[in-house]
C-alpha cells in the first residue's frame, strides 16, 4: 500500500508538471507543492510529498462537509426512519417497542463504538479480521484525515459516518422479530453479535487491511468489492434475523389472527425517509465529493426508482391493484441492491440492477415467506438479506472500470467488464463468508441469551402489546381517560 | 318512550339526521359500529399475508322518542338511509322506562 | 481512498480527445493556470483554457456536495413532504391513494427521465423546445462536469437533480385531482404530459439553447427569466391541475358533505418538509455554493416566512381565527412565488413578494373558487398556478443586477433596475407561452386518456375510497380486526 | 453556468473601495498571494492582505455549502421536528395549537430579524450588549462574507442561519406553557422578548465586540465561551419558560385529570428530527467545514447517544421499563447539554457530558417538579433551563485546548486543561447574566402582555381544547362528519 | 336488573365514574359518542371550503345495575355529571332480562 | 325478538363471531369499548406524572336474535369468550319490540 501511495504521488507530483529534484528538507514548501496539494483536494488525490504544506493535515472543506451532511443523512435513516418505516408496519400495540429498539440500539451501539468497536472494525495492522483496540475510546481520533480511510475527510467525521452504518445493521434486524422478544434479550444479543459478527465483518470488507477488501488491500485473500455495505449491513443483517425470527418462533395468533400494518401512512413515511437518507449511505461511501459519489448518487436514484415501480407494476398485473406497501418495499429492496453496487456500476447497470431488486424480492416476500411458513414479521429476511445478496452478487457481474476509476488498480485483472468477470468469483467467496459468519454467529448468541436471560417475552405481554407490559406507554390516547 | 337503534350506512348519517330534525326529533347520539351481515367485507394483502376484513364501518344512531313519535320517526329513519343495496342496515325499537335530562333533572318524555 | 483519481483524471485527460493539444509529450500547465482554475473552482468560474490541468475534467467538491445534497432535498420535498402535505388534506378512506400517487409518478418520471426526458429537456443544439436524444440512456451523462449547466458540477449529479424537479412538478397536479381519478389514468395521463408539457418547456426555459433561457441563451426569442422553475415547474402543473379538474367534475357530494382534512397534523409536517427541502430546490438551482446560491437561500427564508405570516394575519383579521392551514399554505405560496424570483432579487424584494404571495393566493383559495365552484380539491390551482403566474411576473419586477451577477450580460438591456423594465414584458411573453401549452397540451391528453381508459373512479368506489378499492389497503387499523 | 463569475467577481473587487491599493492599473496579484488566499480557503484560515485576489471577496465553496444545509437543517429543528416533539406530548385537543405557534414564532421572528433583529444582535462596534441598527433591513448584508463572523461564508447567508437559532429559541419556550395561553399573547410576548432578551443576549455571547465573546473580543468583560448556545439559546428559553408558565399558572385539572401524550409516535418522529437537524446546529456554529466542525459533529454524536441510553436505562432500573420518553428525552437533553461545549470538549469529555445530560435533568423531570409542583407541561425547564446551565458549567470545566486551536488565543490564560481551570469562574459569571436577564425579562413581559390583552384562554377555551377555539380546526377528523 | 345509559361530557367521565364505585357500582362500559341536541356544535374553515360539525363529543356510560342499586346509581351519574350548562346530556334507564359473567357463568344479579 | 349486548375481551372477537355464525347469527354489530369492572387496569408514567388508566379496551357485540335462538347465542358466545381469566366480560339480554331492514322495509324476525 504505502509504496504504492509514493509512487502514485511522484506520478501525480510529475505529471501535474512540477519536474523538481526532491529537496531533502526544504524550509518552505515551493508553490509547485503548494498548488499540487490543492489540486489534490479538489480532485481527491493524495497530497505531495516533497514538504508539507498549510494543507498537509487539514481536511478539505468541502469533503468533509459532505461526510458530515452524509453521516447526519445516515442517522437520519434511523431515526425516525427505520423507525417509522416499521412501527407502521406493526399493530397499534408494539409499535412503541419498534420505537425503543431503535433509540436503544443507538445508544448502545454508539457506547461499542466509543470504546473499542471503531478500533475493531477499522484500526489496521492487526488481522486481516480484527484491527484491535489501537483506537480505543476514540483515542487519536481527531480532525486530522487519515488517508487509509479519507484523504480529505476529517478522521473523527469518518468514524461518525462508519458509526451511523453501526446502528442501523443492528436495528434492521428488528423488523424480523417484531412484535415479540424482550427488550433485554435485544440488547444483549445486539452487544455480543456486534463483537462477533458487524465488527469482525466491517473490518474484513472495509479495513484497509481487511481480507476481502480487493479495492485498497493489494493482499486481500478474497478480493471482493463492497461500496457501501451490502454484506457488511443488509446481508449479515438479513440472514441473522432470518436465523433469529426462526430460533424465536412464530407470533402469536400468526397465520390465525390478522396483523395488518397499523399505519401505512407511517410506513410511507419511513420510506421517504429512508430514500433521502441513503443517498448518504450510498454517495457518502465514497468518502468524498468527487467523481466517485457522483456516480453513486445517479445509480441509487435509478435502481431505486425502477424497483419500486417494477414491484408496484408487478402487484398491479397480479392483484390488480398496486399497493402502496409495494411501491415502499420495491423502493427500499432497490436500495439494498444497489447498496454494495452504486459506486462500481453504470447508470444501465443500476436499471437493470432495479428490476431485479423489484422482482426477486417480490418473490420471496409474497410466495416464499408462505411456503417456509417463517415469521419474518416485517420481511427482513425478505427484503434485506435476499436483496444483500442478489446485490452482492449482481456488483460482482456489473462493475465497470468506466464507473469507478479505482477498479483499474488492483482489481484490474479481475473486472474485465465482461459478465462473467474473475470478480463474480469473488464476490461469491465473499457472500459465502459472509453467510456463515452470521448464520453461525447468531445461532450461537441467540442460545446463549435465550438460556441467560431468555428471548421471549411472556402470552400475556404479547396479547396485552408489548407497549404497555414493556416500555408502560401506548402509542395514541385520545382525550381523556378513555 | 322508546329507544329507536339504527344501524346506518355512513355516508347516509347526514340525511337521517335531517330527516329526524325535520319531524322535531331534537336529540340522537351517535356511535361509530362496524357491522357483520349479509353484506360482505373485503380482502387486504399485506406481502403475501392475506386476510379479510368481515366488518364493515357503519353508523349507529340511538334517539329515544316518546311513543306518540315512534313511528314517524322510524318511517323517516328507513326513508333517509335507504339506497336499496344489501347492507342499508336496521333498526331495532325498545322500550325505555324513564329518562333524565341531567342538566335540569327532569324526567320522562319533557327529559328527550 | 481514491487516492490515485488525481493520477487517474489526468490519464482520463490524455486520453480523451478532447483536447489534442495536450498530447502525451504536451508542456506541463503553467503554475499560473493551475492556480487560475483553482480559483475558477472556488468563484465557480470558467476554467483557464490555455492548457488543460489537473482540474479541467473534475466537478468542484464544494459545489458537487451542495448539489448532490440538493437533489437528496427536492426528492425529501416529494417523499415524503408532498405527499403528507396533500396526504394529511384529504379524507381518511383516500389517503393513500395520495401516497400511492406521489410513489408511482417517482418510479415513471425516472424511467422516462433515463430513456430520452433528460435528453429532450437538456440537450442542446437540436431546437429552442426540444434536446432530441443525444442523452439518451443518459449515455454519455458521467460525473464530468457540464459546462452549460455546471461547472462545476457533475453532469450526472445535475442529470439527477432536474429528474427530482420532473418528479414533483406532475406529483403537483394530483392535489387538483385527489379522491375521484383512476390511478391507471394518472400514470397514462403523466406520461404523456411529461412528452408533451414538462420536457419542451424545461428546455424552452433552461436548456442553454432555450426559446426562452434569457439568462444564458443570448439567442433566445423571448429573454425571460425563471430560476427555480415558477413557468417550468408551478404554473405549468397548476394550470394544468385547473383543466384536469374541470374535465374530471367534482367530488361525489362536494359542497354538500363535509371534506374535511383528515390529518391536519400530517399536513403541517408535509408543510415543514417542503420548506427545507425548498433551498436544495432554490439555492440548489445556483448549481454551485455560490454568491447566486447564497442570495437564493436568503430570499427564500424571507419570501416564505413573510408570506406565512401574512396569510395566518389575514385569517387572524378576517375569521378572528388563524389556521394551521392558514400558516401552512402561506409558506408554500411564499415558496411558490419567489422559486422564479429567488437568485434574481434582493431581500427587500422577497419580502415585498412574502406579502404579495400571502395575499393573492389566500384569495384565490377563499373567494374565486367558491364564486366558480370548481373542485380543486387541495387548492394546486389557488397556490401554484396562481403563485407560479404571480411570481413569473414579480420576477420581472423585481429582478435586480445587484442580486444577481448574470443579469448583467445577455439581459442587460433587459434589467435596467426599474419596476416597470424591458424584463416585464419578456415574463408576460414567458407566461403566456407557459399558459397555452400547458391549457391546450391538458385540454388534448385529458380527453386522449378519457377515451382510452377513462379518467374518473366509480361512484361506488369513491364512495368506499380509493385506498381499498384501487390499492386494496388502509391508511390506518386499530387492534384487531375491526 | 455563470461562466463570467470570475470575470466579474474581479471587477467588483475592483469596483468596491475596500482595496485603494489595487486601482484599476494595478499589477495583478503576485502567485503567491493567490496561492496564500487558495490554502486559507481549505483551512479556513484569513485571506492575505497583501493585495486582492480573485478570492478576496467570495465565498468558499465547501464552507458555503455546509452552512447553508446547516441553516435548512436548524429550521429543521424547528418545522417540524420541535413541533412533532411537543405536538405529540400534548392533548389530541391542543395539538395543532402548538404547531400554530411554532409556524406563528417562524413568521414573526423572521419579519423582526429583518427589521432590526439582526443588526442588534451581531452588527458591530456600538455596544458590548447591543449592536444598533447598522444591518437594519438587512441592508448590506449580501453575499460577501463578513470575516467577523465567517471567513468564507456569505453573510447572508450567516444571518439566515442565526435567523434559525432567533426562531427555535423561543418556540422552545412553547413547552412550558402549551395547552393554556392564548396564541395572541404568546406573540406579543415573543415580540417584545426577543428584544429585551433574545437579541442582547445573543449579541453578548456572539457580537463580535460582545460583552461576553471570550473566544473572539479580546477585551470582552466576561471571558466566557459558548459554542452553539447553551446561554443565548437554551438558558434563556428555559429559564423564561419556568417563569412564564408560573406566572400563567397549572392547566385545568392538573394533577387531578390524567394529561398522557396523545402521540408518543409523533414525539419520537420529532426527537429524531431534532437530533438530525441538531448537527446543522453544533457542527454548523463552526461556521466552516473545518477541524472546529469535525470535532462539534463526534462530541454532539457521542454525548447524545449517551444521555439517551442513561437516560433510558435508569428508568429501566427505577421502573424497570425503559419508556420511548425517556430515550427522546436523554437525546434531547444531551444534545442541549453538549450545545455550548461541543466545539471545545474532546469525545471523552462528550462521553463524561452525556452522561451526567442523562442523569440530571431526569431527576429535574420526575421528582423536582412534583416537588414544587409547577406545571411545565412538556418539561422546557427540566430539560433546557437545567441542561443549558449544567452545558454552561460542564463547558467551563471540560474545554480543551486539544479540541479547539481558538482557546489558545484570546483564552489562553483562561483554558488551562484542569477541571477547575479560571474558565470555570467565568462561565458561572455568564451564566448568573444570563440568568438574571432571562428571569427579570420575562417577569417584566409576562406582567405586561398579561395587563394589556391578558395571558391565559378562558376555563371553556381550555376545556374544549385550544384547536378549535383558538384556530378553528381540529388535529385529526375521521369518516363522514363524526 | 336495569341498564342504565347515560350521555354525558367527556371531561366529567372521571367524576361518573367515582361517584358510581362509591355507591358500589363496580362495573361499566364506556363508549366514545357524538351527540346532536340542543347544545350547538362549532364551524370549521379549510381554506374557504366551511362546514359544520353539529355532533358534539360525549361519553356514554352503560351500567346494568340490580333493580334496588337503580334509584341511588341515577342520581349519583345525574349529580356527577352535571354543570348546569346546555349539554349535560341524559340519563335513561331500560329493562335486561338476563345477565351472564363470561367468566363463571354465574347469571342474574351477582353476574352484574 | 331479543338483544344479546356482550362485552368480551378485543382478541376474542373473531371467534364469538365465528361461534355465532356457526348457529346461524348472520348480522351482528361492533362497537369498540372501554370497560370498568373488577379487572383492574394499569399505571402509565410519563416524565414522573404518573396516571392510572382503569379502563379497560373491550369489544361490545350487539345481535338482535329472535327469542327461539336466544339460548343457543347466549350460549355460544359465553363459550367462545370465555378463557376464565378475570375481565371476560358479561352479555345482558333485553327485549326489542320491533326491527326493520332499512333496504326490503321487512319488519320483526325476518327483518334480523
Ligand atoms: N341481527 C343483527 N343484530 C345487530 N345488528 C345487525 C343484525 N343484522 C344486521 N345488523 C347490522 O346491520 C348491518 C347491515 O346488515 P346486512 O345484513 O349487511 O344488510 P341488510 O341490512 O341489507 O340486510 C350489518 O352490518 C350489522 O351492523
Ligand atoms: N332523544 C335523545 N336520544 C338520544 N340521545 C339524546 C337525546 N337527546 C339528547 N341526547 C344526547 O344528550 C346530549 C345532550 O343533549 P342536549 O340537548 O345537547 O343538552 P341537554 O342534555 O342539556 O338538553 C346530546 O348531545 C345527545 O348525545
Ligand atoms: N354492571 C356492568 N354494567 C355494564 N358493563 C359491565 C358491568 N360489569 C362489568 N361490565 C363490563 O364487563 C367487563 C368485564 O368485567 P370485570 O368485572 O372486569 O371482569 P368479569 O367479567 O370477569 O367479572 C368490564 O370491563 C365492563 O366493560
Amino acid at each position: 500500500m504505502k509504496k504504492i501511495i509514493s509512487l502514485l504521488s511522484l506520478i501525480a507530483v510529475i505529471a501535474c508538471g512540477v519536474c523538481p529534484a526532491f529537496a531533502a528538507d526544504a524550509p518552505a514548501p515551493k508553490l509547485e507543492d503548494r498548488v499540487a496539494d490543492l489540486e489534490a483536494y479538489v480532485t481527491n488525490g493524495a497530497r505531495q510529498t516533497n514538504a508539507p504544506t498549510a494543507l498537509t493535515t487539514s481536511p478539505g472543506p468541502g469533503h468533509n462537509a459532505f461526510q458530515m451532511v452524509s453521516a447526519a443523512l445516515v442517522l437520519f435513516m434511523t431515526l425516525p426512519g427505520l423507525a417509522l418505516f416499521y412501527g407502521g408496519l406493526v399493530r397499534r400495540k408494539n409499535v412503541l417497542s419498534v420505537l425503543a429498539q431503535c433509540l436503544g440500539i443507538t445508544g448502545l451501539v454508539a457506547i461499542l463504538w466509543w470504546l473499542c468497536g471503531y478500533s475493531i472494525a477499522f484500526h489496521g495492522g492487526v488481522k486481516p479480521f480484527w484491527g484491535g483496540f489501537g483506537w480505543a475510546f476514540l483515542n487519536g481520533v481527531d480532525s486530522t484525515p487519515n488517508a487509509d480511510y479519507g484523504g480529505w475527510v476529517s478522521h473523527n467525521v469518518f468514524s461518525m459516518y462508519q458509526l451511523m452504518f453501526a446502528i442501523i445493521t443492528p436495528a434492521l434486524i428488528v423488523g424480523a422479530i417484531a412484535e415479540r422478544m424482550k427488550f433485554s434479550a435485544i440488547l444483549l444479543f445486539v452487544t455480543i453479535w456486534m463483537f462477533v459478527v458487524y465488527f469482525p465483518l466491517a473490518h474484513m470488507v472495509w479495513g484497509i487491511d481487511g481480507l476481502m477488501n480487493g479495492v485498497w488491500n493489494a493482499n486481500a485473500k478474497i478480493h471482493a468489492i463492497d461500496f457501501a455495505g451490502g454484506t457488511v449491513v443488509h446481508m449479515s443483517s438479513g440472514w441473522s434475523a432470518l436465523i433469529l425470527c426462526l430460533i424465536l418462533g412464530k407470533r402469536l395468533g400468526f397465520g390465525r389472527e390478522p396483523m395488518p400494518p397499523h399505519s401505512m401512512v407511517l410506513c410511507m413515511v419511513g420510506t421517504g425517509m429512508l430514500w433521502v437518507g441513503w443517498y448518504g449511505f450510498n454517495a457518502g461511501s465514497a468518502v468524498a465529493a468527487d467523481v466517485v459519489a457522483a456516480n453513486a448518487f445517479m445509480t441509487t436514484t435509478m435502481a431505486t426508482a425502477v424497483a419500486s415501480f417494477t414491484w408496484g407494476m408487478i402487484e398491479y398485473v397480479i392483484k390488480g391493484k398496486p399497493s402502496i406497501l409495494g411501491f415502499c418495499s420495491g423502493a427500499v429492496a432497490g436500495l439494498v441492491v444497489i447498496t454494495p453496487a452504486c459506486g462500481f456500476v453504470t447508470a444501465n447497470g443500476a436499471v437493470i440492477i432495479g428490476i431485479i431488486a423489484g422482482a426477486v424480492p417480490f418473490i420471496f416476500c409474497y410466495k416464499v415467506k408462505n411456503w417456509f411458513g417463517y415469521d419474518d414479521a416485517l420481511d427482513t429476511f425478505g427484503v434485506h438479506a435476499v436483496g444483500g445478496t442478489i446485490g452482492a452478487l449482481l456488483t460482482g457481474v456489473l462493475a465497470r472500470k468506466a464507473a469507478n476509476p479505482n477498479l483499474s488498480t488492483n482489481l484490474k485483472d479481475y473486472v474485465t467488464d465482461s459478465a462473467l468477470q474473475p470478480l463474480v468469483w469473488e464476490q461469491l467467496k465473499a457472500i459465502g463468508l459472509t453467510l456463515c459468519l452470521a448464520i453461525v454467529g447468531t445461532t450461537v448468541i441467540a442460545f446463549i441469551v435465550k438460556a441467560v436471560i431468555g428471548l421471549r417475552v411472556s402470552e400475556e405481554v404479547e396479547t396485552v402489546g408489548l407497549d404497555l407490559s414493556e416500555h408502560g406507554e401506548e402509542g395514541y390516547h385520545s382525550e381523556g381517560a378513555i | 318512550m322508546k329507544k329507536i337503534e339504527a344501524i346506518i350506512k355512513p355516508f347516509k348519517l347526514e340525511e337521517v339526521k335531517d330527516a329526524l330534525s325535520e319531524i322535531g326529533v331534537e336529540g340522537m347520539t351517535i356511535t361509530e359500529v362496524k357491522g357483520f351481515g349479509r353484506q360482505k367485507g373485503h380482502t387486504e394483502i399485506y406481502r403475501g399475508s392475506e386476510y379479510t376484513v368481515d366488518f364493515l364501518p357503519k353508523i349507529k344512531v340511538e334517539a329515544v322518542v316518546a311513543d306518540g313519535r315512534l313511528d314517524a320517526a322510524v318511517a323517516a329513519i328507513v326513508k333517509a338511509a335507504k339506497t336499496g343495496k344489501i347492507g342499508d342496515g336496521k333498526v331495532f325499537v325498545s322500550k325505555i322506562d324513564e329518562a333524565v335530562r341531567i342538566r335540569t333533572e327532569e324526567k320522562g318524555e319533557q327529559a328527550v
